[in-house]
């Protein structure tokens, strides 16, 4: 039984996983840390399917929320000097 | 390129490895003894409308205090190596961060601490509870300090409001043992009325001195980490 | 027990008679071999009491001093530990006081003793023959002891009383045509042992003090004379003993040791010298064989 | 292939899993091993709440239609999700910890690059 | 008992509430912690002593008042208790060693090493999978902080890398425990146990997942580069903590998991630490940085604990104990080390022979080494002993293998650079260590700690315990008094010596009476040439007490385990001694890791044994059964290392010639006999053994004949009077393993005798030796020469020695050489025989050039103004040379009391005595083949020699001596005696002719297997590049092919 919560899942688990590819092969690591927050942020969404809104609330606040803060202020205090080569 | 090759070889195998529990795994029909027993029981013996905030805060306390301790120590740890050779020397401040931000991080600023407030005080009756208003909290505090890098919330407030709830949480852990069944039991304060802000005995409290220690240790760890002066900046 | 002693030193003093007598025979031979004219065979006696006569003043230390009296006592000694003649009372000298592993280790004694003598004496050439006397005598020692053991194992005795006994009977049950290799062995040894051409470049003429030395003169060199004349005795009567059945009256021993000495003169006038090293190698290959043929043969044809 | 919501969640999250070590293993950049670890941390953690899931269920909280009584026929495991949250905050904490060591070493060589910190070995 | 809780509010209310202090009080700061560190020590010592001496019973505590699995509950039970304890006790001590550096500069980080040891008190209780989880990553993140303790050069990247793995590995955890609670419903560990094993495929997959997490956590080999980073980057203080408190607790939490795991899982453990354990010594052999090394033996260390609980269920009764006598070990010696680099400072092995400057401090190092070396009498010894015999008894001879050579590995370099540290020369020590108070209790009290359970731990062995205390006492005793002056401590050895055998002696019978003998005497007589030391010789009465109780423990020796005792305590004292000498470090060394191997083989030979008889005395040796000429061959090879056997002798010309001068007698002349001993009960015990229809008493016969031969042809090239002895004794070694592998009663007369004749030669001539060397300073002999001037009793001492060793009647010597040839007659071998006469040549070779070179000859230059030897030197000297000259015209004395003791074993064949007509007992010893009468010998000699005598000094009256150079040499007369003594190079003209067999063939294996050894390790290694990621690579590899090898492949 295909229902709605399959079609949305399969969505967001192909948007995740292409977020992920994009998290681990981007050139840029701004990009990277954007793709990873986009990733959390479908995770959260992943939860609330899941019946999990404590997960969600929390994956969204930490892990797209302030992780991906975090980093970019330590890309910021790094990248002055070099990206990746 | 053959470490490259080698490595994809090996996440290959590693997928494979996990995708054994793919293939293991079965849907449960019902569920196991002690989720059922959560189900079950939580609301007669915590009182808490949320059994997830049921389970974090009380049957698995000690998990949580832990949790708690992770993020005091990941404080501690980053505030001693990012400021052990900066003592005394004045902070320089980064690149101001744009006027969009600042101003729109002004305006929110006030209402995410709010929201951060809101979600942990109602931990245990509906989804969120200390970490995610914490979280909230840190980052409120994190905006704005990338809005406005000479922004600093005072350290003293920051200490004090981290110790007193942390030491506050250890105490309530205590006095379980001596008022109620062991550490960490909730129900040295009556149970209340269920699905009230003031219910599920000690849950509310001590969702919100983890709230505020929380909130306090992310604030303390993005502003140690803002105002660390990098060499080149 | 005194009268033993008696005996020994009557069978002492012939036998050192004897032996001087030989010595100069022995000489006399190799001169003529050599197409001189040579030696009076008496003139052996004449330097005895000549160098008796001399009286040296000069000692370089005590070893020095010392070092011809180890060497004679280890002659005299030898020969009183070795029975004579068999069956003897007069001529078993003090044979009592061990067996023939006696005679093989005591031999060193006045080895040692004169080693340490002539290394006193401060003389750099002393040390090079005492090194290549003690070199060539551990290889010397090895087919000896072969063929040592070999009559031990066919006899089933270390007693050399026991070893003549087991000969006596006819020509044919000396060791000699019982067992040739073993034989073969000790005489080759024996050649090394006498430090006799092609084995005496340990003695290398003047500069050697086993020969007769430059720091050891006058009564010095009497002891040595001396020594020289009881010491191839001993052996030879040893090896007569293990090898040619032994003597049953002091003639035929003297008749006996003769042959021995002589089969050393002869090898010696018909062979070069070795060199230390090749001494050795040689003496650690062919007698070496020789003497393990011997003890193969006794071990598994003879018993 | 099973259609259904937990085995997908369940296969997301392992292909996450993977993808994050592949560039936990493959990058140079230490940020960016840092960001596949977050990437691996979320993988693992849709996976444990995957496996807390039972189909057709709904969140542990007393709402609406999910009461007292039925809260046991209706709701899904909590456990899960308990530790998930925990996993997650643990999860945050280690990886500010590894940014504030990336500043750090940065401090030093002025390097991101992973191959350049090999001063200790053998 | 006291709630375990309260350690976690302590803990955690003190750190939470020092936040509140600021900066101004961070004077509190420190002393609170400290508190709060005895506190938490404070609790758990009472727990113990509640279970150890109330009648505590083990109890859970719940968290919020529900029962597991539906809250986390703590078990806090006898084990949980003696490891919390021993973990806070580390966490006190750590704190008290880094007062001073959290005190003035860190006051951030006293929280967080508070929060840890609360972490791990928690992790060692907790009995909840997920909790684990929680107080791991606690651990980690708080030594993520601590090891940037100090702004060491390499803390950041190393603590990086310890960050990356142990994310990696908690997350595999998690999922594990995740995957647990999927599976039973249950995250509390007992449940899992109630339900029986865990079943199912998932469930495999979750324990396998949980247990592979905490195995990786312990470093198992290869996957642990990021570990030994951490050891090397961290601050030592924090490399002690991660060593000692969280590998103790990581330990025991793999032990709690045990219980779910199967025995699958435990074998797994089982290998992956036995390897860990082989590995990380193996590679820690080419380690040059102090603290990397300690890494890689903490590794080793915690892989061999590892596989003993993975291997519990096969230890059995004995698991517990074997554990802990090794993680005792481990985790005091260990902290202790660090902490002594803490103070060092420096990382290379070398920079720690600033130790030297504080003898207490190098005392503990010393303690410390030996003790992960499993030395008696510390933990592990007794521990290791266990282990091998379990193993044995449980015919996992593979594991004992893994075992032995992991330990042989450890050893090497353990050994090698407690050797640098003592003695390297090319560090040269200044200044005095700067140390404080709060440095050096912790290590104290860890040393002390060491001999305590040293002392209390064998009472828990399996072994009936049967030691004899007192040599021990003594040793114990003279290092308390080793403040006095030497000729006190001499006395007092001497007297304590001979009043013990004045006890001793009677209990003892036969072969253990004469070796006794042979110890005391010996000892007595070396030790009479100490009072010519002045000054204090600090350490040196101590070792020679530890040595002499060793050999003379081993002759009390009743059982295997007494024996084993001894020989290690002998081995040791022994090994300390040769190290005393000036240039002996590298000698000493090499005589270590023999004596080692030798003694590994013996354990193992031990446990084989008694894994078929059962028994725990000599006996088990006599009905070993199929596995006999295994065991047999075991202990001969492990005591012929001992003797010095060729092939097996090359550490003993350096060890017996760099020993100081009373030394080198004791090692030649004393020492070497515990190994003949230790050949007598085997050959006595086994007798002829058989491989393959080759008799192994030939083969060994054979190697006595090599062994002699080739000892002397060594000993006649050597330039060095030391080196010739040393020579010579491997020679005379031979000659009397020779007579004990002729199994009759002649031939172990002859070893017997010989082992008499033997010490009292080699003694008297390294006496003497030592006096020469004493007054010149010089051992080379060629540089020496004419000293019968200045020394004539030492020239006497060495003419004595050389006529009675070679053998010349009318000297004992004699007795050897007539019996050999008896002996070798009346058993047919005949060969060995002959090789036997020709070592026998070959002895006079050397033994001319002994007198010769140094004594004779013209007197050196730099050598006229030598004095004779001191009287204490010369002492010694003239009682063996009583003794020599009263068997020489006795013979019986010495023979006889050694036949009836032989003939107890080997009842016919003897010699029988005969009386002669001179009085004393002289009698005439006949044998099958021959007689002798000594006495006679010694007479009619002394007759001759003195009736010569009397004549050349009646005819030379007015002789007198001349001056030096009076000779006539190349028609000149001499002036230097360089030129005019020959003693370079001396036996030239042998070297060419024989010289092929004294190519240095041993020495060169040895230094093949060496380099092989090293090239290996050195290959491996190089796995560890260093590059984080590639660490994270093996980790995933291991994970890999453990998850495919459990999983039953693809």
């Amino acid at each position: 039984m295909i229902t709605f919560n399959i079609v949305l899942l399969i969505f967001l688990s192909v948007a995740t996983i292409s977020g992920a590819l994009v998290a681990v092969t981007a050139k840029k690591t701004a990009v990277a840390i954007l793709a990873s927050g986009a990733i959390s942020l479908f995770a959260s969404i992943f939860f609330l399917v899941l019946a999990s809104p404590d997960v969600a609330m929390t994956e969204a606040a930490i892990g797209a929320g302030l992780t991906t803060f975090l980093f970019f202020v330590i890309l910021r205090k790094t990248e002055s000097h070099h990206a990746e080569k | 390129m053959l470490r490259n090759s080698l490595i994809l070889g090996l996440v290959a195998v590693f997928a494979l490895a996990l995708f054994t529990i793919f293939s293991e795994y079965k849907t449960p029909e019902t569920l196991n003894r002690t989720a059922q027993y959560y189900n079950e029981n939580e609301v007669s013996q915590v009182g808490a409308a949320n059994v997830v905030t049921a389970v974090v805060v009380t049957y698995r306390g000690l998990d949580t205090l832990g949790e708690v301790t992770v993020l005091f120590l990941t404080a501690s740890v980053i505030g001693f190596i990012l400021r052990r050779k900066k003592k005394g020397e004045p902070v320089v401040k980064a690149d101001k961060g744009s006027e969009i931000l600042s101003t729109a991080s002004r305006i929110l600023f006030p209402g995410s601490i709010i929201l951060g407030v809101y979600v942990f005080v109602n931990g245990h009756l509906t989804p969120g509870g200390g970490f995610q208003g914490g979280a909230v909290i840190g980052t409120a505090i994190l905006l704005i300090a990338l809005a406005n890098p000479e922004f600093a919330v005072s350290r003293k407030v920051l200490h004090w409001l981290e110790s007193l709830s942390g030491v506050t949480y250890v105490i309530i852990g205590l006095l379980g043992i001596f008022l109620a069944a062991g550490f960490l039991d909730n129900r040295i304060l009556p149970l209340g009325d269920f699905g009230h802000l003031l219910s599920a005995g000690a849950i509310p409290i001590i969702y919100s001195m983890i709230g505020i220690k929380v909130g306090a240790e992310l604030s303390g760890i993005i502003t140690d980490i803002n105002q660390t002066k990098t060499n080149l900046s | 027990m005194g009268e033993k002693i008696l005996f020994a030193l009557i069978s002492l003093f012939l036998t050192i008679n004897y032996g001087f007598l030989m010595n100069g025979v022995i000489r006399k031979i190799y001169a003529r071999v050599g197409r001189r004219h040579g030696i009076p065979f008496y003139q052996m006696y004449i330097d005895l009491i000549k160098t008796l006569a001399l009286r040296t003043n000069i000692r370089h230390g005590t070893m020095f001093y010392l070092g011809p009296v180890f060497r004679f006592a280890g002659g005299v000694g030898l020969f009183l530990f070795t029975p004579v003649v068999f069956g003897s009372a007069m001529f078993g000298n003090l044979s009592f006081s061990g067996d023939v592993l006696l005679l093989l280790s005591f031999q060193f004694f006045g080895t040692l003793g004169m080693a340490l003598g002539a290394g006193e004496s401060g003389h750099p050439n002393a040390a090079i023959g005492v090194t290549r006397g003690l070199a060539q005598m551990t290889a010397v020692e090895v087919p000896f002891v072969l063929a040592l053991m070999g009559v031990a194992i066919q006899y089933d005795s270390l007693s050399l009383h026991d070893i003549v006994a087991a000969q006596q009977g006819g020509i044919m049950h000396w060791t000699l045509f019982t067992n040739p290799f073993i034989v073969a062995a000790g005489m080759l040894a024996l050649l090394g042992s006498f430090m006799r051409p092609p084995f005496d470049v340990v003695l290398a003429g003047q500069e050697i003090p086993i020969g007769p030395p430059t720091e050891y003169h006058s009564n010095y060199m009497a002891l040595m004379l001396s020594n020289r004349a009881i010491f191839p005795m001993a052996k030879a009567i040893l090896f007569m003993n293990l090898f040619f059945g032994g003597a049953n009256t002091y003639w035929e021993m003297m008749i006996k040791t003769f042959a021995v000495v002589m089969w050393s003169v002869f090898v010696g006038v018909s062979f070069p010298r070795f060199r230390v090293e090749q001494s050795i190698r040689w003496f650690l290959r062919v007698p070496l064989i020789l003497g393990i043929l011997g003890i193969v043969y006794v071990q598994f044809f003879m018993s | 292939m099973k259609l259904s919501v937990e085995h997908i969640a369940i296969l997301s999250g392992i292909l996450l899993m993977a993808i994050g070590l592949w560039g936990i293993l493959g990058r140079k950049n230490i940020l960016k091993m840092i960001i596949s670890f977050t990437v691996f941390d979320t993988g693992l953690n849709i996976l444990i709440v995957a496996l807390g899931y039972l189909p057709g269920r709904t969140a542990p909280i007393v709402d609406g239609p999910v009461t007292v009584e039925n809260l046991s026929q209706v709701a899904v495991d909590p456990v899960p999700q308990a530790l998930v949250l925990t996993a997650i905050v643990i999860g945050f904490g280690v990886t500010a910890l590894m940014l504030v060591y990336a500043l750090k070493m940065h401090e030093k060589k002025k390097t991101l690059d992973i191959n350049e910190y090999t001063d200790l070995k053998w | 008992m006291v709630s375990p809780y309260y350690i976690l509010t302590i803990g955690l209310g003190l750190a939470f509430l020092l936040g509140l202090l600021g900066k101004k009080l961070s004077k509190v700061n420190i002393a609170v912690i400290m508190l709060a560190m005895i506190s938490f020590a404070a609790i758990s010592a009472s727990w113990v002593w509640q279970f150890a001496f109330g009648n505590a019973e083990e109890s859970l505590f719940f968290s919020a008042g529900f029962e597991p699995p539906f809250s986390i509950a703590l078990k806090l039970g006898f084990q949980e208790a003696i490891i919390a304890f021993m973990v806070n006790i580390m966490g006190l001590f750590s704190t008290l060693f880094l007062w001073k550096k959290l005190h003035k500069e860190n006051d951030k980080l006293a929280p967080v090493l508070l929060v840890l040891f609360m972490g791990l008190n928690m992790l060692i209780l907790t009995r909840d999978l997920f909790n684990i989880f929680v107080f791991l990553e606690i651990t980690a993140i708080a030594l993520g902080g601590l090891i940037l303790l100090d702004e060491r050069k390499h803390a950041a990247s190393a603590g990086f890398k310890y960050l990356l793995a142990s994310s990696l590995i908690s997350a595999v955890y998690l999922l594990g425990a995740v995957l647990v609670y999927f599976s039973t419903g249950s995250l509390y560990i007992d449940d899992l146990i109630l339900g029986g094993p865990v079943a199912g495929p998932m469930a495999g997959i979750a324990v396998f997942l949980t247990i592979i997490a905490i195995v990786l956590e312990l470093k198992p080999f290869p996957a642990n580069g990021w570990a030994l980073d951490v050891y090397q980057g961290a601050h030592p203080a924090i490399a002690a903590i991660i060593s000692a408190g969280v590998g103790t607790a990581m330990l025991f939490v793999l032990h709690k998991l045990m219980i779910i795991s199967g025995p699958m899982m435990a074998q797994m453990i089982t290998v992956a630490g036995l390897l860990t354990f082989l590995f990380s010594n193996w590679l820690g052999i080419s380690q040059r940085d102090s603290n990397r090394l300690l890494g890689y033996s903490s590794i080793g260390q915690l892989g061999l604990i590892m596989a003993i609980i993975g291997m519990q269920d096969i230890l059995g009764d004995q698991f517990a104990f074997i554990a802990m006598g090794i993680l005792l070990s481990h985790f005091f010696a260990k902290a202790g080390l660090f902490w002594i680099s803490g103070i060092v400072g420096g990382s290379k092995l070398e920079s720690f022979a600033v130790l030297r400057s504080r003898p207490l401090l190098l005392l503990m190092f010393g303690i410390f080494l030996f003790a992960l070396s499993a030395f008696p009498p510390f933990p592990s010894f007794y521990a290791k002993w266990d282990l091998i015999f379990a193993l044995s008894d449980a015919k996992q001879y593979l594991f004992i293998t893994l075992i032995l050579f992991g330990s042989f590995f450890e050893v090497v370099y353990l050994i090698r650079w407690f050797g640098i540290v003592v003695k390297n020369t090319s560090e040269e020590v200044k200044e005095k260590l700067p140390v404080n108070i709060t440095q050096i209790i912790p290590i104290s009290v860890f040393a002390a700690a060491l001999l305590f359970f040293g002392y209390y731990g064998q009472h828990f062995m399996n072994v009936p315990i049967n030691l004899n205390y007192i040599p021990l006492i003594a040793v114990a005793a003279l290092w308390i008094l080793d403040f006095l002056p030497t000729w006190v401590k001499n006395t007092l050895l001497i007297v304590a010596t001979l009043f013990y055998g004045y006890i001793i002696l009677p209990q003892l019978h036969d072969f253990a009476f004469i070796f006794a003998i042979i110890f005391l005497l010996g000892a007595f007589l070396t030790l009479l040439f100490g009072y010519s030391y002045k000054g204090k010789r600090p350490g040196f009465y101590p070792l020679v007490a530890m040595m002499f109780a060793g050999l003379i423990l081993l002759v009390e020796a009743k059982d295997l385990f007494s024996f084993f005792f001894a020989w290690e305590i002998m081995t040791a004292g022994s090994y300390f001694l040769i190290l005393r000498g000036k240039k002996s470090q590298p000698h000493a060394f090499s005589y270590m890791l023999f004596s080692f191997g030798g003694a590994l083989l013996i354990l193992a030979g031990f446990a084989l044994a008694h894994s078929v008889t059962g028994s725990y005395t000599f006996d088990a040796l006599t009905m070993v059964g199929a596995l006999s000429p295994l065991v047999f061959i075991m202990l001969a090879i492990g005591f012929l290392t001992k003797t010095a056997a060729i092939g097996l002798h090359i550490w003993l010309p350096g060890a017996h010639s760099e020993a100081e001068s009373d030394v080198s007698p004791m090692v030649s002349g004393i020492l070497l006999k515990a190994g003949v001993y230790g050949l007598l009960i085997l050959f006595m015990r086994m007798g002829h053994q058989f491989v393959l229809g080759l008799d192994l008493m030939v083969v060994l016969s054979w190697v006595a004949v090599i062994t002699s031969i080739g000892g002397y042809l060594l000993a006649s090239v050597q330039e060095d009077m030391k080196r010739l002895l040393a020579y010579s004794s491997v020679g005379q070694l031979g000659i009397i393993l020779f007579g004990l592998t002729l199994m009759s009663n002649l031939g172990w007369l002859l070893a017997i005798a010989g082992v008499i004749t033997h010490f009292l030669n080699k003694t008297l001539l390294f006496q003497a030796v030592g006096g020469v060397y004493s007054r010149t300073h010089d051992r080379t002999m060629y540089r020496m020469g004419g000293l019968i001037h200045r020394m004539p009793i030492t020239f006497i001492f060495v003419l004595i020695g050389i006529i009675s060793m070679s053998g010349v009647p009318p000297l004992v010597g004699f007795a050897g050489k007539w019996l050999s040839f008896n002996a070798v007659l009346s058993k047919g071998y005949y060969l060995q025989g002959v090789g036997m006469v020709l070592a026998g040549a070959i002895a006079f070779l050397y033994l001319f050039r002994l007198i010769h070179v140094p004594f004779l000859g013209q007197l050196k230059d730099h050598l006229r103004k030598v004095k004779e030897a001191s009287f204490w030197i010369l002492l010694p000297q003239i009682i063996i040379l009583m003794i020599i000259m009263a068997f020489s015209a006795l013979p019986g004395v010495l023979l006889e009391p050694i036949g009836s003791a032989v003939g107890k074993i080997f009842p016919t064949g003897g010699l029988t005595w005969q009386d002669s007509f001179l009085p004393f007992g002289s009698r005439t010893a006949i044998s099958e083949y021959g007689y002798w009468n000594g006495t006679y010998v010694m007479v009619i000699t002394m007759i001759i020699f003195a009736v010569l005598l009397g004549f050349q000094m009646l005819i030379q009256r007015r002789n007198k001596k001349v001056g030096q150079f009076n000779i006539v040499y190349s028609a000149e007369r001499p002036s230097t005696p360089e030129t005019t003594h020959a003693g370079y190079h001396f036996y030239a003209h042998y070297q060419k002719a024989v010289g092929f067999l004294i190519a240095p063939l041993a020495t060169n294996f040895w230094n093949w297997v060496s380099d092989i050894v090293q090239s290996i390790a050195n290959q491996i290694r190089r796995i560890y590049n260093g590059n984080g990621q590639v660490y994270l690579i093996h980790l995933v590899i291991y994970f890999l092919i453990c998850f495919f090898i459990f999983n039953g492949g693809l």
